[in-house]
């Protein structure tokens, strides 16, 4: 089938999932033991979202993320250290403990950024892609920008007015909607006057798609496909992953809004377990745990690195810098 | 009077409110079912129904538009904006829409909405989810704005902020959520324009709001044991000013220190400072002090946050600076 | 056929898009001769659709208007001499000269009001239709809020926002589309990445119905059926109306992007001509230059009168009014 | 040295940059085919095609943030907010996203992209097509804020703001558009962050930007005739401001008036003054006068908007109480 993913890139995939599975484990032990500051936003249960669709994305390209960002972090080959020792507020993360896990950026890896503004990440995207656009005419590449943005943020204007832009201008930009039903604890029923998103594709004359979004090789390829479709100049694309959120919203969540039933029926199909399972015909179950083994021991030695690091000291910004307001 | 959290007196005044008056009614995001991020509207929902207690998409720009006509059409719309730092998406809908009406169609409507918000620094929250935008909404012609310190004020404030017929923006901080004081019992109201003598004292006047006044009442004490005199004044009510109440402790003290926790340039301190140039130059004997944050986005990391926050140490040093 | 205008309402609905011609016509000169202030938007050729769309609306319905009003303010039944003294500045005008040309308002009449910031007058009418549903349900009302606005307006972000809400919540509102093919000076297909706008009423789940917008009578029944299904509590509904503006985007433009054969193309379908055309089986020539000559009339008759008041003088707000910021 | 309009100017800096560097490219409402409702990007498309020139929707907000990341990924984005009444749509991408990104990621990314937009009232537009929102972007840390007075300035500044590596807003004055006056030739340029002595003085300094420096200059010839002694201060930075000319001024008059045509409460007057406060206090025989627009909308009305607006001799009475 076209754009699917060979099996070494699942095994990759896989790799990722299970290396985001951890770190979020992990960072909600470390939540709980007072390391960390302000909440944590998990996406256990998305991961084939975040690591799906950003699997054939290059260096080059640029990617905007959201609060919730661990996979795409990961999907887009940020470093295991640099995000936790920032989460962690050290002066070795990748932003030296300034960012936060919200607003994580990685210039050399294209990752710029997590964005906390819910919706902030696809008008950002859309300016990439028009530098980009720009870019690719002058110099004969072909790199594309590429948002991935939840059904909460679908509601917002920015939304719309980037989507109207996107299309008018023929931008590389694909559009990835994590559909995980909730916008924090609010039900996409309370938020979405459609249920299906997808569908807001044709206002904009612009290709849309709906895939299960915890099944990675969908995931993948739809999303490979509108990334070759922005990469040929051919303009934007909207894929709708619909998934679920298995955990609260973050770290401060008290639940008492998703139904025990719905939970366990989504448990049921966790990304992780559904992506061995479509493996495990080609791959040995030894080589499949070794890939778990690995994953967890990269996350916890990345957390005992970090943990070890130091916290950054504050240095006043030079009269120079852009954040100079005048003598005093 | 009963000991109360400040967010349960923000809860018991929206209560009693909806209860004295339908047409008061709720919305904004994850505030119904789920009761609010900060737990200030839990169980509303139970009570008042799904008309008055109103989950919401994430568009803030629209729902604050809403909150201004709702609000001309005859019912009183109190809407929550999560974090202060996306009272930028309402800008326009009350710069350019709420602000207007009221004298621009010569009086023929009035907007009695009010929009609660909760900002400030020092939880670890990062750029997006830690700032004080009070200068923002304080420059808005015929917006009121308030910024309670207390349990009691924020009750007393709320309730008059829902009665008043013309925009209030209530601004509440999530590090006094949950502070606790002595609320009076019953119908609790307290004047919009009105400051408070939070502590007394002749040597320098300290003037702050939110949670600088809980820092300024610290300095005091560090102050205290230094010999110097500090009164502090709780302004309460960022717009309108309570010049007076300014004016007269300056002239009693000679020195002033202005405390705001929004950046410097620009900010609500500067028109404290502005105001105390205009109404008390006179009675000044050295410069007015500015406290504020620094000039930068807010940094995640603790050490860094710290270094750019005001708090008691910094007031304090200000005040020693002032009356040296 | 099911919500069709009556010949008398017919009549009255040409007598009021004569009278709105005639007055930008008054407006266009008086602007030259410098008694206006800041720009003037004329809607000539447009006339059907703010006569058409609102000739069903009673008093107690709320309508928001944009920055090119008159044909609305007219048809929400604001009175001549009001909306021209408000223009010429007078104490006497409907904002005694507070508002200016562009944010008219009248609340006797439910006109809230003009708004010059695109896009305006779209959340703002689905704020009113929060209340109106509410205070519907409580008395057995059956009150609708109406917002005209523009192809520009339809790709700002609030359109969106308000859309989505409209329709999650069953809002008793009405949305108009008035589809002139411009934003100011700029063609659609450099604004909009669809030709067709009503396709976005899918994206809501919300009817959406295009008409002719030069024809009143097809206006009128497109959205007397969308404001019968407000007024039932089925909830929100599109109406986009094709339509050409056949002058400047105000008396600030200095032309050059609108073709002729489109100018001369439209002005052959310009909607009083269709409008008196359409009479003709049933009522006499005579009677129509009556009602033409009555309702020019009624405009000069006004515009004396406006020209003759005095202009306001400034009076300070009182401490108590919601503009004091302290005492100084 | 050429006679120019202001819009000229603006025109002249746009085009050498273009020509200069094939980065850089315009876009905006009614910026392309229309060439500008002020007309300062006349026949720009012509010359530089439609990938550098570009028509947009109305979409404010989005084509702020779009300026914002466009500038990270490798070009030079100008971008045309019509009105500066619209900004206010345009501040969650600058207080939530450009301000924070260079600081916050550690350096990783510039900005280089100046937002163009002309503000202030007098020409009978309204109170949504009328303001001067000079404090709401000076607030605003990582922006530069430039308000050129006049042509020669609005050259040299906008030239220098295009090539600055950091966003810069760039505000311009309705009605300064056809105002003419002598523009240095070749390649001219104004470092952003200096103020001028746009008259010298030395009974009272005057501190003004865009329109206002005319109307202080009109004063200043008033005062003249009385035989008060103005010296006029065009700040043409407003953020950051030139506290050194400031201060060397007062110490030479003692005496200051700020003006600002933004509102009076919290507006950029305040700065001012507090600024002025701080750096100056002991320079000051008299307090400050501060003159700015009243806290109303801004009415449409002839009378009533010349009420609300400050002018040359509202300027001029200040300058009289202040040297009183
Ligand atoms: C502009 C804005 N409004 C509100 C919030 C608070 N908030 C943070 S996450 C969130 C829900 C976002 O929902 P969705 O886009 O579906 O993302 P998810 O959390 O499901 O990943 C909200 C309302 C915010 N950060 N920014
Ligand atoms: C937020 C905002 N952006 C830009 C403008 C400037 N402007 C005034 S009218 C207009 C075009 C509006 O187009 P449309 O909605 O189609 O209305 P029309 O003028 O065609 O009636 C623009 C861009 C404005 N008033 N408000
Ligand atoms: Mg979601
Ligand atoms: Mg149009």
């Amino acid at each position: 089938m076209r754009n699917s993913p060979t099996i070494d890139e699942q095994i990759e995939m896989l790799r990722r999932m299970i290396a985001v599975r951890h770190l979020e484990e992990r960072l909600g032990e470390l939540h709980k033991a007072g390391k960390t500051r302000g909440p944590i936003h998990r996406c256990d249960g998305q991961e084939a979202v975040g690591i799906g669709a950003t699997a054939m994305l290059d260096a080059a390209d640029l990617l905007t993320s959201t609060h919730r960002g661990h996979a795409h972090y990961v999907g887009k080959g940020v470093g295991l250290h640099p995000i936790i020792a920032e989460i962690l507020g050290r002066s070795t993360g990748a932003c030296a403990g300034r960012a936060g896990h919200m607003l994580i950026a990685d210039a050399a890896n294209g990752l710029l950024g997590g964005n906390a503004i819910v919706g902030g990440g696809i008008p950002a995207a859309t300016g990439f892609a028009v530098s980009l656009q720009m870019r690719n005419r002058a110099d004969g590449g072909a790199r594309v920008a590429m948002c991935l943005f939840g059904d909460g943020a679908a509601q917002t204007g920015i939304c719309h007015e980037s989507m109207n832009i996107a299309a008018l201008w023929k931008l590389p930009v694909v559009f990835v909607l994590e559909h995980n039903q909730y916008g924090l604890t609010a039900h996409h029923s309370t938020q979405s006057s459609v249920p299906d998103l997808v569908v807001r594709a044709d206002g904009y004359g612009m290709p849309g798609e709906s895939v299960d979004g915890n099944d990675i090789t969908a995931v993948y390829r739809a999303v490979a496909t509108a990334v070759d479709r922005a990469r040929r100049g051919e303009g934007p694309s909207l894929v709708e992953a619909k998934t679920y959120r298995m955990v609260g919203f973050s770290t401060s969540d008290v639940g008492g809004y998703q139904s025990a039933d719905d939970l366990a029926a989504w448990r049921e199909r966790d990304p992780i377990v559904l992506a061995r399972r479509s493996l495990a015909a080609s791959v040995s179950p030894a080589q499949l745990d070794a890939v778990d083994a690995e994953a967890r021991a990269a996350v916890d030695a990345a957390v005992e690195q970090a943990l070890a690091d130091p916290l950054p000291g504050f240095v006043d910004h030079a009269p120079s810098a852009p954040y100079y307001a005048g003598a005093v | 009077m009963a000991m109360m959290r400040y967010a349960e007196a923000l809860r018991a005044a929206l209560r009693e409110e909806m209860q004295r008056d339908s047409n008061v009614w709720l919305f904004g995001e994850d505030i119904a079912v789920y009761g609010g991020v900060f737990k200030v509207t839990k169980d509303l929902l139970a009570e008042f129904g799904p008309e008055r207690v109103r989950d919401t998409p994430i568009s803030e720009q629209t729902l604050t538009a809403m909150a201004v006509t709702a609000a001309m059409a005859g019912t009183r719309p109190v809407l929550e904006i999560m974090y202060a730092d996306f009272l930028p998406l309402s800008i326009d809908a009350l710069m350019n829409q709420a602000s207007i009406y009221n004298y621009i169609w010569n009086g023929q409507v009035t907007m009695p909405f009010v929009l609660r918000t909760q900002g400030g620094g020092g939880a670890g929250a990062g750029a997006q989810h830690s700032k004080s935008l009070d200068a923002l909404v304080a420059h808005i012609p015929g917006l009121k704005v308030v910024a309670p310190a207390t349990a009691a004020d924020a009750k007393g404030l709320l309730k008059a902020a829902i009665r008043d017929d013309h925009p209030v923006i209530f601004l509440e901080h999530k590090l006094l959520y949950n502070s606790r004081d002595e609320v009076p019992d019953g119908d609790h109201l307290v004047e919009i324009g009105k400051a408070r003598i939070a502590r007394e004292g002749h040597g320098v006047s300290i003037i702050a709001s939110s949670r600088m006044v809980i820092e300024s009442l610290k300095a005091a004490e560090l102050l205290a044991d230094e010999g110097i005199s500090a009164e502090v004044i709780d302004l309460r009510s960022l717009r309108p000013l309570d010049r007076d109440t300014i004016r007269a402790s300056i002239a009693k003290t000679h020195h002033a220190v202005v405390v705001n926790e929004g950046w410097r340039f620009c900010g609500y301190g500067a028109e404290l400072s502005a105001t105390i140039m205009e109404t008390a130059f006179d009675e000044l004997d050295a410069p007015v002090e500015r406290v504020a944050t620094h000039d930068i986005p807010i940094p995640y990391s603790e050490p860094l946050e710290n270094a750019v926050l005001p708090d008691a140490a910094k007031i304090a040093a200000a005040a020693r600076r002032a009356v040296a």
